[in-house]
């Protein structure tokens, strides 16, 4: 999928470098927990409610979990930037890996009706988030970015 | 860090999940669980209390088990859902497909 | 203080540039607690005990307490670095900033005999760590140096 | 998302604190107790029951407490200390200097 909700709609309140927060960290499933616990407390600092704030860590963490998977084919020792931004009415997060470029058309969410293991990442983290938005580094890699909003519906 | 152990009922086995399940930690709750439907384990309950966060390997992992245990007529349900669990089978449209209860004591009340 | 354990006498077992999770943070007393939640997890992967875990938490805490108010003086927006490294038999840690200078003669743990607010971050640091070592970078900020082994005593 | 609270009791204020005392959040806390002692209360109880983390910013807020009961003859008195937050009061040797207690009725129990 492309663009969730129009990024540019919801400028970031405030977006100074140094209100950001940066994880490197490897591909390893290991690490899912850290960056988690990290997203769940920038949520409760941006004010989110628990159901925001659940969403928003799980949504963080499925990406993170799809570029182990997809973009690193499950390689362990892969880096993985996240860098979390605090808005004052939410958070934005950028997820960039250095792996396989991603098809546009292959990310996308399948028909829920048909019960199976699988395929529901991509489904979850457009459910939770408010932008999503995958794009191909000019170079290797992607770059995904996630926002969620306070009090949006 | 994560958990996973199994409790012998007379007429049930019980899977008692401790710790969060994902990418890292669901292949081991796949392991016991698989290997219950093996054995054709006429119904397994599955102890979520004490999960508190499950993503989608984790629902993926559950979905697995309730489609090995159809294979031979056999019952997975789930009991204990905190409310970050709930909300993915939720937002996963799985609410309804699986059998949820509150805890234990109603989702052994449904055996037969 | 400067080096208390050599650190070369416990050298890092598993120190691929890939095991490291690095934290980019601003220097703002509100991060300290996403430093926390997952140098604290860095530490349940090592395999340490309650103790050892809840003590390297601490340390970090207060030495990034103190590049906030002595290196920076307070102020909010300046860098930290936060480098975690598994080992084999610990962990890692070393926290890079870009403030004043370090005069080392300056850091050192007060006398706990006289009862008074403030001045137990250095003692605190050092009585938990296996290695505390303090530099100054070439240019300008400094790096400190943690490390918590297993089992030591 | 620190909360400290105040209750009244006949003979004593239970300062109730929830949440992670650090650099960031102890200010919070010295504002209450400071505002305390302004008053001369004469017994101020801290409950710590419900802190997991306290660092050398939130002992001081404390030791700060403890002297200026001192200077009216008040006191001061802990209680119900977690393991990591007992853990920074040993390191810092101040389990000693401090009356900590178990509980709220142990502590209500030493008063006049
Ligand atoms: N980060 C990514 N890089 C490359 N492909 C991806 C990425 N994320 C998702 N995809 C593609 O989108 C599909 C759907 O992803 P998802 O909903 O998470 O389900 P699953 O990963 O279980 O197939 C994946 O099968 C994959 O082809
Ligand atoms: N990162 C640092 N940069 C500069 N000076 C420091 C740093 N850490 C500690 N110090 C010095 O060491 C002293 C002792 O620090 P500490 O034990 O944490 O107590 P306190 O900060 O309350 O004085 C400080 O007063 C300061 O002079």
């Amino acid at each position: 999928m492309g663009l969730k909700g129009d990024i540019s709609k919801h400028p970031p309140v405030s977006d100074k470098a140094q209100d950001a927060i940066e994880f490197r960290v490897p591909s390893d499933p290991k690490i899912l927990k850290i960056v988690r616990l990290s997203v769940s407390h920038l949520c409760d600092l941006a004010g989110f409610t628990a159901e925001e704030r659940n969403g928003t860590t799980l949504a963080v963490d499925e990406a993170c979990s799809n570029i182990i998977r997809h973009a690193y084919d499950g390689a362990h020792d892969q880096p993985i930037i996240v860098t979390c931004k605090l808005l004052t009415n939410g958070v934005q997060i950028t997820i960039r890996d250095f792996g396989k470029n991603i098809r546009k058309s292959e990310i996308k969410s399948r028909d829920l009706e048909k019960v199976r293991p699988g395929g529901l990442g991509v489904h979850l983290i457009q459910s939770v988030m408010d932008v999503v938005k995958y794009e191909r580094s000019s170079r290797k890699g992607n770059k995904l970015t996630l926002a969620k909003y306070k009090n949006v519906k | 860090m994560l958990e996973v152990t199994t409790r012998n009922l007379k007429n049930a086995v019980v899977v008692v999940i401790k710790g969060d399940v994902d990418l890292y930690s669901s292949p081991k709750v796949r392991k016991i669980i698989i290997g219950l439907t093996k054995k054709k384990t006429e119904n397994v309950l599955v102890d979520l209390t004490q999960v508190a966060y499950m993503d989608s390997s984790g629902v993926a992992t559950l979905v697995e088990g309730l489609q090995q245990v159809g294979k031979y007529k056999g019952k997975l349900k789930l009991f204990g859902l905190e409310s970050a669990v709930r909300e993915v089978f939720e937002l996963s449209r799985l609410d309804k497909v699986f059998e949820i209860y509150e805890n234990e004591e109603k989702a052994l009340g449904t055996l037969a």
